[in-house]
């Protein structure tokens, strides 16, 4: 009809000078974006160039310092993330925003309840949800706690809390960083089918050549303002990544195999328990003990793990995120109690404190490093002594050696190019890249023999990536072995001697890294490849 | 009770007082301060009978929550020119001695506490005296030969008055039961602030066949009273005549009688005898013998023993009978 | 550093807008009561007419802000990582009744003595703490609740100690229960000489300025070191502000909940000394109570910082000094109390309100100089 | 396990306890163990514990932890206090809960507002009911004023200007009062059943009736209505409540001024027990309530188990001084262990590998030992110095606390300063 022509023709969402300030910062700065209805739109644009900003402004949950946001024609003005779901616009965040006590249906129907009387109608909100789910292909069971979930259900949970408010308008941000290759292609696929039903998707991504795969049309956001609008067809990843960043995109590559025969850490057995760790009866050897508890079903978030690391050796773990990486990181670190031996130089660690293990040469870059690597509102220099806290040069006796510890930063600052007015600011000052690699200095210092690198470059830019790539090969090229758990594919492939893939806490495969693509490594991650042992 | 010292039988020469006597009294309460109705008010009232029939100007002050500063009191009314000080209860007795010694030109009273400087009066009662016809009065009075007794804290100022309401009602009936409860251990004083547990302990007492309840527990005998109003039974007050401080009327029918004790005739003699010259150094009992304890006579449910509490009270001034202080046990 | 200085101006200030407005709301009250904020004011710094009363008063307030000090101490160092030690109270009780009949039973020169009972009031609370800190980390006990109740305990606990087996010899008729007195060997010498330095005179008050003060000092300063300058003090420092860091560090957190519940605890077990050693010379029926809860507004109000504790103790017993001359003033004295809840919840929202401001501040800086070198 | 499953083993475990209790009941002959007036004053005592615990729910589970719950009780007791004696009960009511609201007002401006720690906020309401209460006495109530004629003083309001009703369940707890003669037997198993149900129906007073009623409606807002959904949406993320358009700091306020009022309630309920304001008349309360929640598991039910436990061991101490009826305390403990052993004993017979550490035998031994010692202090104790019966609720609660503690899961994000548009 002629109503229905008028509403294709006028754009879904319309953004015009957009202006955001946070102190210090021009978050974004005379942004303009048009999305056409019924189209995947993806905006892209490295670390902090202003994606998330724009969105939450568009989403209601900040306010534009000046500019129009035009949503089917109509210009609004949004005070909170109601308005926004009034006029049909959903988000799905960047970082999950679940409440992991809940059950997927509350999780969904929080803020926009069916009511029966003064009930929560549960359900009439479980056959809703049951019904989007069936439409969209989403698959989740309404009365399961969120945090028995895995990532894949709980990014199927965002969306549908999304479609359940009636969403026209789906804003996505960074959907995939958490998916592995099959499903992310679970996701495009629901996504084009919400495409076809003649919703709008806008769709932020780091990864290229998902959103060359995925969008219909490509908005590019460099240091806050909007560089360039280019259409997927006419455009290559190589000149996309020029465009967000104006160079090249660097890759993972390590050279030449500098691998040794000596076996830095040996893991042997390494077996921990979900419901809480049980000493084994006298008498009863671990593999017996072992046995038992899978013949009794307990479940086992570590099954039985070994793996040697030579020196000069990095050992990729791949796997979808859950599946024992953070355990089997706590395990060798003995923040938690796991059976099985550990082997550092030959000598056996099983029961020596973290700190101990620290102070024999291990390094360890935390996957989170908010939760784990800094210490937020205090200063750079004592975060240098973090983890180093008994070693020179932050000790001398039971005193905590200021001026060495002052002193050391200042020489992580200079090599590692941490940006920051001096050692005694804050580390919450700092922006993530920073923060990170002012955490791989630290861990680096001392110089390990044994090196826990999780995710190094989460959350980084190209810029800083590339150097802790750097980094982390010329510490392996010193001898260094490394254990490298990381998300990014590429990352995983370009830096690791070996692969080895875990999957529901076992080590499921044994890979080579130079003739592996993503894809297969994504069918082992998922247990779609059954492991063979390949060498 | 009561060791050296004489009873407060000696009248100060001159009663009459000049309006203008320029006598500055000062007095500090003890913790919970002015407005119990009750000890402090009871001083208090002394006191301001001093400004009345004596033309004394007054000043009192109250203690901090946690009593920490009770010395500094002291010192304060020192400082302003009082004298003579009084000090309003038994944990002023560290106090009062060490204010007395850095004070020797004034003069102190202590209540419920024996003189421990040449400048320092010790104003006694015999509560156990009292209690003891407390005694007499319920156990001539139970049918049941069953009687109660609750303490608000455990210490030994009321242990006295158990002491005494034991030995009382055995001296009537020697096998009768008397069941026994204090509210807390001494040092929380929340005992005597605590109506709902009063009533809990006194419930217990009735239900278990007492017909009378005494109680020494400041706010909490409010409970004791609800209680006996619950049950139909009977209580004994103390301190002042609650039956007529008590202002609920169906409270007020079950206060059989109270056991007083005239802290305000001891404040207000103390005043008078020092205005009079009196030195201290010498303890002042307030005893049956000057009436300085008693039972409340309100209500007139206990005129029919009347006879039965005079001898008692005979016994005891001539002292045929020594009443104890501390309960056996 | 600029940085520094400049946080710290921001917090005096705040905590000076904090007192002012909280000076104001009990001028209204003060007011609505009928009564003069004015008299008020001056009954707050009317130390007494004589030279004599003026002395008294200042050692009084000394008196007063000491134990406030310690129990402030020992508060803060369980807050600094996360451990809220409601327990303070329990602790210092039974540390003191111990402490006290301990020193009560034998005589030795007074160095000695003193040390000893000093150390027997720290043992003491240290493992009155040692329990709420084993049942939190083997079975999870929240200390919170822990600590609540073994405070009842320890008030039952030392009713009993006090009135049997620690019970000292009582004069007839006297109704107060109390330790056995110490030796003089056993009270802590007074410091009435310092009163000569300011030309003033010596004050009477019992006990005069007690000597305690220099022990409370000192742990001031010994306790501002640990926390500030070991490897210890850097540990609790670390899993006060980030516990899942603190043990990927190697920071052994049960190690550390029992470490520092044990020292709160010990320190705890000062909190009576000063009263117990400066005059009363036993523990009895009169036993100061509270310091622990008023221990706990202390710290937050020092930011659990020693110089801050400091302050706070000093102005919470220079409240508490006026006692009497408000009573005099004809003004209720419970505006104390009242001026105490809102000074301590309005210096903590200027606190949260700076330190926003100088967080912003600095991150401004920060941006401002990367700007500048890139 | 499921739902269903729990209940019933819940229905279970209450029967076996009550088969235990009755058992040592006629084992010891102390009678009080199970009588009506045990439960009736257990009640009394229970109730405001429960209704400031319930304070304490309200809060938390928005996500605000509320340690000033006794500094609103304190405002709730002065409050009905100075309602009740000019107005009646109801205007005490309407008061206490007004006074409780008005402190969880402030804690809500602190925490919420102004992002103060939770922890210090509730310190500073604390120490300000008790003194804004006893300036109010001192203005209010000095000599010569009107109330101060009514009774009223410095530490005292005056009674309440009518009393409270209270109520029986007729015929069975009053009157014929079936229920009674059936608890005078002294039956095995019949009477304690008796004596536990009249002494919870017989002269209640009507807000024991509210407050009992409060606890499954409670439940029933917070868990079954769309708003308890955000309120608890609040307490466990509210940055995934704020980006769904829930009013995050509307709810907390509304959250966090229900728990004041439910202090307040809690206060006025002690007003009405004891018809007027009395200072300190709360005792701590606040405290042990908050710890009634923690124990029940930040949970409704959970929460009156603990309530009614500490009730019960606290009245059945008052009312055992001179009975020795607490030392059949000792019996009780002793069967349980017996109880526990006989348990472990069989699990370790049926040849389960993992039972068989050291640290199992260990704990076996020392709770065989702990049998023996309480038996023994059962036989050879017959009156405890008063001071450790005293002590006995607060010990129970922390023995009891000991083993069940590691289950409990509070609110994620409960003392979490929240903050608009600033997700950690
Ligand atoms: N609440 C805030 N206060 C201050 N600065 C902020 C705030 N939120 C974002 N910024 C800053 O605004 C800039 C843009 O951030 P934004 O999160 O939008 O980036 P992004 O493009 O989403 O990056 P990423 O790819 O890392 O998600 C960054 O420099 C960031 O530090
Ligand atoms: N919530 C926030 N509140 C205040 N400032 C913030 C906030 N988030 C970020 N910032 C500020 O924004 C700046 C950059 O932070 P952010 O981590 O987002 O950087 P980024 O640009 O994504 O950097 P990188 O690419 O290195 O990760 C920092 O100065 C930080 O202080
Ligand atoms: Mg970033
Ligand atoms: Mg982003």
């Amino acid at each position: 009809m002629s109503a229905d022509t008028l509403a294709t023709a006028r754009p879904a969402v319309e953004l015009e000078g957009i202006t955001k300030r946070f102190p210090g910062v021009v978050a974004n700065h005379d942004i303009r974006i048009t999305v056409r209805p019924g189209t995947v739109h993806a905006i892209v644009g490295e670390n902090g160039a202003g994606k998330s900003t724009l969105m939450k402004i568009l989403y209601g949950m900040q306010r534009p310092d000046e500019g129009t946001i035009k949503v089917n024609g109509e210009q609004v003005s949004f005070r909170t993330p109601s308005d926004a779901i009034a006029a049909g616009i959903g988000m799905v965040h960047q970082h999950f925003m679940l409440a992991d006590n809940f059950t997927v249906l509350e999780n969904i129907v929080l803020g926009a309840e069916p009511r029966k009387g003064l009930n929560l109608d549960t359900g009439a909100a479980r056959r809703r949800i049951t019904d989007l789910a069936a439409a969209h292909g989403l698959r989740v069971d309404p009365d399961r706690l969120v945090e028995d979930l895995g990532v894949g259900d709980r990014q199927r949970v965002e969306i549908l809390k999304v479609l359940y408010r009636g969403a026209r308008i789906l804003i996505l941000d960074e959907p995939t960083a958490v998916l592995v290759p099959q499903e992310v292609e679970e996701l495009f696929q629901n996504l084009r089918e919400l495409k076809s039903e003649g919703l709008t998707v806008i769709f932020i991504s780091h990864k290229l050549d998902e959103v060359l795969d995925i969008a219909d049309d490509i908005t590019v956001i460099r240091r806050g303002t909007t560089v360039a609008s280019v259409d997927p067809r006419e455009v290559t990843a190589r000149r996309l990544a020029e465009l967000m960043v104006g160079s090249e995109l660097p890759t993972p590559e390590t050279r030449e195999s500098t691998v040794t025969d000596k076996v830095a850490l040996k893991v042997a057995g390494l077996t921990m328990e979900a419901d809480g760790h049980r000493p084994v009866p006298k008498g009863t050897s671990i593999t017996a003990y072992v046995d038992k508890l899978r013949q009794d079903g307990r479940r086992l978030l570590l099954d039985d793990v070994s793996f040697e690391i030579h020196k000069g050796e990095i050992l990729g773990i791949a796997g979808v995120e859950g599946n024992g990486q953070s355990e089997l990181i706590e395990a060798i670190m003995g923040i938690r109690q796991a059976h099985g031996d550990v082997e550092l130089d030959g000598r056996d660690i099983s029961s020596w404190s973290t700190l101990k293990r620290r102070e024999s040469g291990i390094g360890y870059i935390p996957e989170d490093r908010h939760r784990q690597g800094l210490l937020l509102e205090a200063s750079l220099w004592e975060n240098r002594v973090l983890g180093h806290q008994t070693r020179k040069p932050a000790k001398n006796g039971p005193w905590v050696d200021r001026k060495a510890a002052k002193a050391d930063t200042e020489r992580i600052i200079g090599e590692y190019d941490v940006r920051t007015p001096g050692v005694d600011t804050l580390a919450l000052a700092l922006s993530g890249g920073n923060q990170q690699k002012l955490i791989v200095g630290r861990e680096m210092s001392g110089e390990p023999s044994f090196l826990i690198a999780a995710h190094p470059t989460r959350g980084v830019d190209v810029g800083a990536q590339a150097a802790i790539w750097d980094h982390l090969r010329n510490a392996r090229a010193a001898g260094l072995a490394v254990l490298l758990i990381s998300a990014d594919l590429d990352e995983l492939i370009g830096l690791s001697d070996t692969i080895q893939v875990i999957y529901r806490g076992r080590l499921v495969a044994a890979l080579d890294p130079s003739d592996i693509t993503p894809e297969r490594l994504g069918g082992y991650m998922t247990g779609a490849i059954a492991g063979t042992e390949e060498e | 009770g009561g060791g050296g010292g004489t009873t407060a039988t000696e009248e100060p020469a001159g009663g009459a007082s000049s309006p203008a006597s320029g006598l500055k009294v000062g007095l500090a309460f003890d913790v919970g301060g002015r407005g119990d109705k009750s000890f402090n008010d009871a001083a208090y009232a002394g006191l301001e009978k001093a400004k009345t029939d004596l033309g004394a100007e007054i000043k009192e002050l109250s203690p901090a929550a946690d009593g920490s500063n009770r010395g500094d009191l002291l010192r304060q009314l020192a400082d302003a020119g009082y004298n003579p000080i009084i000090g309003v209860g038994f944990a002023y007795a560290e106090d009062v001695k060490a204010a007395a010694t850095e004070y020797p030109d004034i003069e102190f009273a202590i209540v419920d506490s024996a003189s421990s400087a040449p400048n320092v009066t010790g104003l006694l009662f015999a509560e156990e005296q009292g209690s003891y016809l407390a005694g007499v009065a319920a156990a001539a009075k139970s049918e049941a030969g069953h009687v109660g007794f609750v303490g608000g804290v455990e210490n030994d100022l009321i242990r006295k008055f158990e002491a005494g309401f034991d030995a009382g009602v055995k001296s009537v009936k020697p096998d009768a039961k008397i069941d026994v409860t204090y509210l807390t251990p001494d040092g929380d004083f929340s005992g005597f602030q605590a109506p709902d547990k009063g009533k809990i302990a006194a419930e217990k007492m009735f239900q278990d066949g007492a017909d009378i309840v005494y109680h020494a527990a400041g706010d909490s005998g409010l409970g004791v009273f609800q209680a006996a109003a619950a049950a139909g039974k009977k209580a004994i007050g103390v301190d002042s005549d609650q039956r007529q401080t008590v202002t609920e009327t169906n409270l007020q029918s079950v206060i059989m009688t109270s056991m007083l004790k005239r802290v305000d005739v001891g404040v207000f003699e103390f005043i008078k005898a020092f205005q009079g010259g009196a030195k201290g150094g010498q303890d002042v009992t307030y005893d049956l013998k000057v009436d300085g304890v008693g039972l409340a006579t309100t209500g007139g449910e206990i005129d029919d023993i009347k006879d039965q509490l005079d001898k008692a009270k005979q016994d005891i001034v001539n002292g045929t009978i020594k009443v104890p202080s501390q309960p056996e046990s | 550093m600029p940085a520094g200085l400049n946080r710290a101006l921001l917090t005096l200030a705040g905590a000076v807008v904090a007192i002012v407005l909280a000076i104001a709301v009990c001028s209204v009250a003060i007011v609505a009561a009928g009564g003069d904020p004015l008299h008020a004011l001056t009954a707050f710094f009317d130390f007494g007419a004589s030279e004599r009363a003026q002395s008294n008063s200042v050692a009084t307030l000394f008196n007063r802000a000491v134990p406030l000090f310690i129990a402030g101490l020992a508060v803060a160092i369980g807050f600094r990582m996360n451990l809220f030690n409601i327990g303070v109270e329990g602790q210092y009780r039974i540390a003191a009744i111990c402490a006290a009949y301990v020193g009560s039973t034998f005589v030795a020169p007074a160095p000695i003595q003193i040390a000893v009972i000093i150390v027997v009031a720290m043992v003491v609370g240290g493992l009155y703490a040692l329990i709420p800190a084993i049942m939190k980390v083997t079975r999870g006990v929240n200390e919170v609740i822990a600590t609540i109740m073994l405070n009842y305990i320890a008030i039952n606990i030392s009713a009993y100690l006090v009135r049997g087996p620690f019970a000292g010899a009582r004069a007839e008729g006297e109704l107060t229960v109390s330790t056995p007195p110490l030796p003089d060997s056993g009270m802590f010498p007074d410091l009435n000489f310092v009163f000569g330095w300011f030309g003033m005179l010596a004050p009477t008050r019992e006990g005069g300025l007690w000597g305690f003060l220099v022990v409370a000092i000192v742990l001031g300063v010994v306790l501002w070191v640990v926390l500030e300058r070991t490897r210890f003090g850097f540990d609790v420092k670390a899993s006060g502000l980030n516990q899942s860091a603190a043990l990927a560090a190697g920071v052994n957190p049960k190690r550390m909940v029992i470490a520092a519940m044990v020292l709160s605890g010990a320190i705890a077990g000062l909190i009576g000394l000063p009263e117990v050693l400066g005059s009363t010379g036993s523990f009895g029926t009169t036993f100061t109570s509270g310091l622990g809860f008023l221990g706990i507004a202390v710290a937050l109000l020092g930011r659990n910082k020693p110089a801050g504790i400091a302050v706070a103790a000093l102005l919470f017993a220079f409240l508490d000094r006026a006692q009497g001359p408000l009573q005099f003033a004809n003004i209720p004295p419970s505006v104390i109390e009242i001026i105490q809840g809102v000074i301590v919840l309005l210096v903590v929202v200027a606190n949260e309100v700076t330190n926003r401001f100088a967080l912003r501040l600095e991150e401004r800086r920060a941006a401002r100089q990367l700007k500048v070198t890139a | 396990m499921t739902r269903v499953g729990k209940y019933h083993l819940a229905l279970v475990a209450v029967a076996a306890l009550l088969l235990l209790v009755s058992l040592v009941r006629v084992v010891t002959g102390h009678n009080d163990i199970t009588s009506s007036g045990t439960f009736g004053a257990a009640l009394t005592l229970a109730v405001p514990l429960a209704l400031v615990g319930l304070g304490g729910l309200w809060a938390e589970r928005a996500g605000v932890v509320n340690i000033g719950l006794e500094g609103m009780m304190v405002l709730g007791t002065w409050f009905a206090g100075w309602a009740g004696y000019q107005w009646g009960p109801v205007a005490a009511l309407v008061a206490g809960l007004l006074g409780g609201a008005l402190g969880g007002l402030l804690h809500a401006i602190a925490t919420v507002s102004f992002g103060v720690d939770h922890i210090i906020s509730g310190v500073a309401i604390n120490l300000l009911g008790p003194g804004l209460t006893r300036f109010l006495s001192e203005v209010l109530y000095r000599e010569g004023t009107a109330a101060s004629a009514a009774g009223g003083a410095i530490t005292t309001s005056p009674p309440l200007s009518s009393p409270v009703p209270e109520v029986s369940l007729p015929v069975l707890s009053d009157g014929p009062d079936l229920l009674g003669k059936l608890e005078s037997t002294h039956w095995f198993l019949l009477s304690d059943v008796a004596g536990i149900l009249r002494g919870l129906t017989h002269d209640v007073n009507v807000l024991v009736i509210l407050a009992v009623l409060l606890l499954p409606l409670t439940f029933y807002v917070l868990w079954r209505t769309p708003f308890g959904l955000r309120l608890r949406s609040a307490g466990e993320n509210p940055w995934a409540a704020e980006s769904l358009g829930v009013s995050v700091y509307r709810i907390k306020y509304v959250a966090v001024m229900i728990s004041g009022a439910f202090a307040g309630l809690g206060g006025t309920f002690l007003v009405f027990d004891a018809t007027k304001y009395v200072e300190g008349q709360t005792g701590g309360r606040g405290f042990i309530g908050l710890a009634a929640m923690i124990f029940g598991n930040w949970r409704p039910g959970g929460l009156a188990a603990g309530a009614g436990l500490f009730g019960y061991a606290d009245g059945l101490q008052l009312r055992s001084s001179n009975s020795g009826a607490f030392t059949s305390v000792f019996l009780f403990g002793a069967m349980i262990l017996l109880i526990y052993l006989v348990l472990e004993a069989r699990k370790l017979m049926s040849a389960d590998l993992e039972a068989r550490g050291v640290r199992q035998y260990t704990v076996m031994a020392s709770a065989t030992l702990g049998m023996i010692v309480l038996f023994w202090l059962w036989l050879t104790v017959d009156q405890m110095p008063s001071e450790l019966v005293k002590m006995a609720p607060y010990l129970l609660t922390l023995i009891v606390l000991l083993v069940a503690s590691q289950r409990l899961r509070p609110p994620k994000a409960a003392g979490v300063t929240y903050r608009r548009g600033e997700q950690h």
